[in-house]
This record gives C-alpha cells, structure tokens and sequence, in this order.
C-alpha cells in the first residue's frame, strides 16, 4: 500500500515547483501555467486526504471540483487580460506591467 | 468448469484465467497479462479493420453513390486495396520539414491514433465482452476525444508551416466548439440510466434511447460527425481555403497514421452512437445466445457508418462562419434545452405515473416543432430585413435607369 | 515494495520531471506541452486514488480546456513562434533558494508526522455509488447546493469578464483592418 | 475498480505502438533522399515570405473561452445526471437552475455579437 506521506512529499514538490515559476518566470502566461501546477497540487493534496479519510464522506470531492471551476474561471480571464495587455502594450513580461505602479 | 455457451467470452476469460494460474503465476499478474492481450486483440482487429476493411469499404461505397465502379484491381472486388495502399505509404519517403520541431512532429501522429484506439475501450461488443467497464465510461469517452484535439495542435504547430498552423487553430476552434453540445446531450443518456458506464447504459436501453430522446441522439450524431471532421464539416481539409490543413506536411506513413485515425474515428462514432441511443448489443435472443448480441452490435455499427459514409457522400462542405453558428446559435441553445425538458419531464412523468416512452415522445415531438417554429419566424424575419435593405436600392437603380434617359 | 508503489513512483517521477519542465523550458509551446504531461500524471494518480471521476475530469477539463486555452494564449501573445531572450527574471536564484528551502521544510514536516506515513487507505464504498452519491451531495439543501449554486455563478461571471476584457481588442482588430 | 483500468492502461500504450510500427517500418525501408527543396515548407511553389506567425484572430480565443466554462458546467452536472433516478423534483430544478444562469451567460456572449465569426 502507497503511505499517505508519499502523495504529500510529491504535492509540495509540485506546489514548490509552481511557485519557483510564479516567481522567476517573466513570462506572464508562464506564470499562469505555474499557477495552473499550484492549483494542481492542492487538488492532488485534497483527493489524497479524502482517500485516507473518510472516503464515504464524499466533501473532498467535492471540494476538489469546486477548485477545478476556480482554476478554470482563473485561467480564462487571467489569459483574457494578458491578452488585452498585449494589445495595449505589446508585452507579455510580467515586470514590464506596471500601469498601477508609480 | 465446461464451455458455457450461454456465456462464451465470460468462459473465455475465466479459462485463460485458471489457465495462467494454474501455471504458478499470481492473480494480479495474470489480470495485467490477461489486460495486455486483449487490448492487444482489440486494437489490432479494430486497427485492421479500419486501415483495411473500412477504408476499401468507404471507397467502394463511395463510388457506388458517385456511379463509379471503385477499387476493383487488387484482389476480389479490389478487397486488398487497403493492403496495397498500406504497402504503398510504407514504401514512401518521409519528410521532415525544415524548422520542424522534430520530437513533437513524430509524437502528434501517434497521439491522434492511440486517442482513437483509446476509444474502444469502453465499448461493450456484447454481454460480458468489454474492455473496461468504466464507471464514468461517457466522460472518458470525451477526455481521450481531447487528446485528439491536442494532436491536431501539436501537428500544426511542429510543423512551422503558416498553413498547417492556421488549419490547426481552424480545427481545434472547430472542434472544441462541437464538443460542448456532445458533451451536454451525452448528459442524457446519463440521465436515463442513472449511470455513465456503458454496460448500464446498454442495460437500461429496455426501450433504445433512440425512441426516448431522438432530439439529443441527432444533436449528438451531428456534433460527433464534425469532431470527426466528417463532410459536410471537413473544413479540416479544405484544400480551397487552407491548402490541406493540419498534417499538410506530412507525408509517408506518418501521414497514413492520421488518416487512418480519421477513418477509424467514423467507424467510432458508429459504434458509439449505437451503444448509446441504438441499444448496444441488445437485440432479440442477445440475452441467451452473446455471440447475437455481438452480430447486432457489429451490424447497427455498420449501419450508422453507412449513414455516415451517405451523409459524406450527399452534402456538400459547410462555410466556418455557418458552422459556428450551427454549433453555437443552435446546437448548443437546443442540447441546453433539451437536457433541461429531459430532466424536468421524465420527473414529473415518474411521480404522476405517466407511461414514460410516450411521454418522452410527445416532449421530443414538441421541441421539434418549437425549434422549427422558431427558424422559421427567424427566417422571416431575416428575409423581411434583407428585402427592407433591397427596396431603396432597387428604387436608386430604377432612378439611375430612368435618369439618363429622360 | 508493491506493483502499486511502483506504478505510483513511476507516475510521480513522470509528473515530477514534467513540472520542473514546465518551469525551465525555455520555449512556451514546449513548456505548455509538458504542463499537458505533469496534468496527464495527475489524472494517473487519481485514479490510483480510486477517484475515477476526478481522474477523467482532470482531463477533460485541464487537458482539453484549460491546456488548449493556454496553448491559444500563447499563440496569440507572440510574434514569432520561437522565443528570443530571458525566460527567467533576475530574481531567479533567490526563488530558487526559497522554493528549495520551502520544499525541505514541508518534506520535513510531512516525515515527522508518523500518522501520514502510517496510514492506510480504508475500504472504500463502491465507487458508482459514491459517484451517484457526490450527485446527490451537490444537489442537497443540506450539503453543498450553495457552492454547487455559486460556482454556477463564478463561471458565469467569468465568461461575462473574460468577454468583456477580451471583445474591446475585436473592436480595436476591425478598425486596425479598416484603416 | 482499479482491475477495470489496467486494461486501460493497457490500451493506450499498445495504440502508441500500433501506430509507431508502421512509421519505423517506413523509416527502414522508405528511400531517404533529402534535398534543400524538399525540406522546405510546403506552401504552394512560392517561397516562403515571413515567420511561422500569422496575426490570429482574437475570435480563437473567445471560442475556447466559451468552450472551458460550458465544458465545467456540463462537469458539474454529470454527477446529478448519474443522481438523477435518485433525486426528488426540487433537486432537479435546481440543476435546471444552474443549466439556466450559464445560459444567461451563453445569452450575454450571442448579445455581444462574442458568437460571430468575423
């Protein structure tokens, strides 16, 4: 039988390695998709503790496709403003969006 | 254990089962091994038959709605003509573009068979004979059809050809828009069986799903027929527009793969429209004797892809703006609104003891004539506009007419 | 060590590797495919979990929508197909550092509590109903039909921003043509 | 449950290598005569004038935007269809409640003309 810890240590390596993207990556879109890794590895973590729980309870399923519509609506409006900034400003560069900044 | 001949692929497997076992190897390793050949057996006759059989089929067939004679060299009735074209392609230089992104170049053909293949996983040839009884057997059906759609994309873009990028980004929007109604009406058959694994929903096709929902069963034949890119919505290949698409430069056997997969996809959608609205393996005597049941699967698979091939052969190519508007002004509106009246009726029909297939005809007959109504009244309208935009002008040009000459 | 570890340590170093791709590879398309693989692994491991659904939605939704979403993203925000230039900002060494020192500490913890690595997967219900059950749950005025209901509306809220962000560049696309 | 999966796990690979076959078949025996021109991208005889990248349309995007949340929705509801002989009359309502507020949205996008293929 796979340890419960083994499915933790890999969702932290996943949730760190999304977050080592969100900040070294300059690419806004690369940064969404670390975003994307993140998520997936809360997922992961939820269905993981839902199985080891009470998996008759079914609430981490739940919980975890609540998180899939979030990412989903996430990753469509955040693409949709990286588009429109885009347009404005030719740029996908996460440092070089700084309209708010002054 | 004797051969039941009530329950020959059941026997079948049990058989091999103790067979292995008996040889001193563990269960799970006989599962797997038992797993590993019969997805073998699968995919090569469903392969072959696609690659061979289907392929000289379609053409015979087709020349037959064209008045032509079709293959007729190779073999009896040209039979082998698949064989040849096989060897042929094999036989053909394989050319990688330059600037072509080499690894995923290769992969993207591979990606579209095995998403191909990967379908018939689900699908019950007949009692006890299914490679995996799935219980979300519906969805996964959608989530391999995905991996499809990445295939295209990848092709298109490792391809580092203006064309081929373009016709993917044609097809993937293609695709992608037809999935939506596909995957709402396939809500359903879902909901009438209280499940999304394919043997229930064979087993609860008392009454085929065909008769309980004609509505979602068209919605789901037309958006399966353009995921296939099927004429009249092969605007995957339109030579006129984008030279030939996404796998414009492939050549080879390469090339053969995806036509093959296209191919085999039609074939697929035969099968599935018949597990899922047409009854599966169910038929007179398939109870009793499983080896009927397989014939009538096998004959109404046939069938609807001879409908298929009719459809192909009938109609001419659609336009991309007409089809999106198809998908997304009608088919989409009408999936919604049929999963809506499914689900609201056959409660009601259920708690007042109403006798269901009427009931679900009349609701079915009903949005028919809604939706008619509605193209209708839309039509008219659309012509009283483009009549109210004529008038001035014919006016001016009589005007201009009368003009000069008085 | 079992078939199941072993097929789970397979399916972790694919998804393992496919991230730290995802993260370093300097082309996007290549980076966006490899996010396709590490989500692939993902949907390999629920269904290790015995949570086919979730497996089968992982891919339909990640891999059919969202992936292709970002792929059409990354088409559209470029002028040339191939990149050109840094892939990483210049605070780079110092994310690595604190990802490296995070991912050890949360390793730590997770091995110091001896219930993780103790427990056992209990038996599970069958899993159609579980999944006739999760329907129910949704649906059910004591359970989860307020965030089944506002998801309905989260979705609906994002169409409407995400068009509305994106409609005013179409406007802009048809006077670019114009002129 | 997880017996049911192996012959999926089965299934993929085996596709993979049914379609690989054939291509390393043609690698061996095809002739392999490359040359400047052939290799060159294919696009009607006339050279090739610029990069890969072609100004696409927004509209790609708009439709794969539509496309994500509708396929969420129909996510959510396949649990309630799977209910669906399960569940009373004001349950069903309140899936048709759901179907009915992404409609409006689907309604907002045709309003908007986000529907037309331009």
């Amino acid at each position: 039988m796979i340890p419960l810890s083994w499915y933790l240590i890999l969702a932290a390596g996943l949730f760190t390695i999304g977050l080592f993207g969100v900040l070294a990556r300059r690419n806004a879109v690369a940064i969404l998709m670390s975003i994307e890794l993140m998520l997936n590895a809360v997922i992961l973590n939820l269905v993981a503790f839902w199985r080891y729980g009470q998996p008759v309870d079914i609430s981490g399923q739940v919980f975890a496709i609540i998180v899939f519509a979030v990412a989903a609506s996430e990753a469509a409006v955040g693409l949709a403003l990286i588009l429109s900034i885009y347009r404005r400003r030719s740029t996908v560069a996460a440092e070089d969006i700084n309209m708010l900044k002054w | 254990m004797g051969f039941d001949f009530n329950n020959p692929f059941g026997s079948i497997t049990e058989l091999l089962t103790s067979l292995l076992i008996n040889l001193g190897l563990p269960q799970p390793l006989v599962s797997v091994i038992l797993a590993v050949v019969g997805a073998g057996i699968l995919a090569g006759v469903t392969l072959t038959t696609a690659g061979v059989f289907n392929i000289w089929l379609e053409r015979k067939i087709g020349a037959r709605f064209q008045d032509r004679l079709g293959p007729n060299r190779v073999g009896p009735f040209g039979l082998f003509q698949g064989i040849a074209d096989a060897i042929k392609l094999t036989l053909k230089e394989d050319i990688t573009p330059t600037g072509a992104d080499k690894v995923v170049f290769n992969v993207a053909p591979l990606l579209a068979v095995m998403s191909v293949v990967g379908l018939w996983a689900v699908v019950p040839f007949a009692p006890q004979l299914i490679g995996a009884d799935l219980n979300v057997g519906v969805l996964y059906v959608v989530a391999i059809g995905g991996v499809g759609t990445l295939s295209v994309i990848m092709a298109g873009w490792s391809s580092n050809n203006k064309y081929a990028l373009l016709g993917a980004l044609r097809t993937v929007a293609m695709l992608i828009s037809f999935e939506i109604p596909m995957v709402l009406v396939l809500l359903v058959p879902t909901m009438l069986a209280g499940s999304m694994g394919m043997v229930a929903i064979v087993n609860g096709q008392d009454v085929w799903f065909l008769l309980l929902a004609p509505v979602a069963a068209f919605v789901f034949f037309v958006s399966s027929l353009a995921e296939v890119g099927r004429t009249p919505f092969d605007l995957i290949e339109a030579e006129s527009e984008i030279v030939a698409g996404y796998n414009i430069e492939y050549s080879g056997m390469k090339f053969g793969m995806f036509m093959v997969a296209e191919f085999f996809h039609s074939f697929t959608i035969g099968a599935l429209f018949t597990v899922l609205f047409l009854g599966g393996w169910r038929g007179p005597g398939s109870e009793t004797y499983p080896i009927l049941g397989l014939v009538y699967f096998v004959a109404k698979t046939f069938f609807m892809y001879f409908i298929v091939m009719w459809i192909r052969y009938t109609f001419p190519r659609v336009r991309i703006d007409q089809m999106m508007a198809l998908n997304w002004k009608f088919l989409t509106p009408l999936a919604l609104v049929v999963v809506m009246a499914t689900a609201v009726v056959d409660k009601l029909a259920l708690s007042q003891g109403w006798p269901r297939t009427p009931v679900h005809l009349a609701l079915n007959g009903t949005l028919v004539l809604l939706t008619l109504g509605l193209m209708q009244a839309y039509a008219r309208a659309l012509r009283r506009r483009v009549e109210g935009m004529r008038q001035p002008e014919a006016g001016e040009i009589a005007g201009a007419a009368v003009g000069p000459g008085s | 060590m079992t078939a199941m570890q072993a097929v789970f340590l397979l399916l972790g170093l694919v998804t393992f590797i496919s991230a730290v791709m995802v993260v370093v590879s300097p082309q996007l398309i290549h980076a966006g495919l490899w996010l396709v693989l590490t989500l692939a692994g993902v949907a390999g491991l629920f269904v290790l979990l015995e949570a086919p659904f979730l497996a089968v939605v992982q891919v339909v939704i990640y891999i059919g929508a969202i992936a292709i979403l970002i792929i059409f993203a990354i088409m559209l925000t470029r002028r040339m197909l191939r990149d050109e230039g840094r892939q990483l900002n210049s605070l780079w060494a110092g994310a690595l550092v604190v990802t490296l020192i995070l991912y050890a500490v949360l390793v730590f913890l997770i091995l110091q509590e001896p219930s993780l690595a103790a427990a056992s997967q209990p038996i599970q219900a069958e899993s159609s109903v579980l999944l006739a059950d999760l329907g129910r749950a949704l649906v059910d005025v004591d359970r989860f039909i307020l965030p089944f209901e506002v998801a309905s509306v989260l979705l609906l809220a994002a169409l409407i921003g995400a068009i509305y962000v994106a409609r005013p560049m179409m406007a802009g696309e048809d006077r670019e043509r114009q002129e | 449950m997880l017996d049911q999966w192996i012959f999926v796990a089965a299934l993929l690979p085996i596709g993979l290598v049914m379609a690989a076959t054939p291509i390393v078949a043609g690698q061996l025996l095809a002739p392999r005569k490359p040359n400047d021109i052939k290799l060159s991208t294919y696009e009607c005889g006339v050279e090739t004038v610029g990069d890969t990248w072609v100004q696409f349309k927004v509209q790609y995007y708009i439709y794969a935007l539509i496309f994500v949340i509708f396929d969420i929705e129909a996510i959510f509801l396949f649990p309630w269809a799977v209910a669906y002989n399960q569940l009373q009359l004001y349950m069903v309502l309140e899936g048709v409640l759901f179907i009915l507020i992404l409609a409006g949205g689907l309604l907002y996008a045709w309003r908007k003309g986000a529907l037309e293929w331009l």
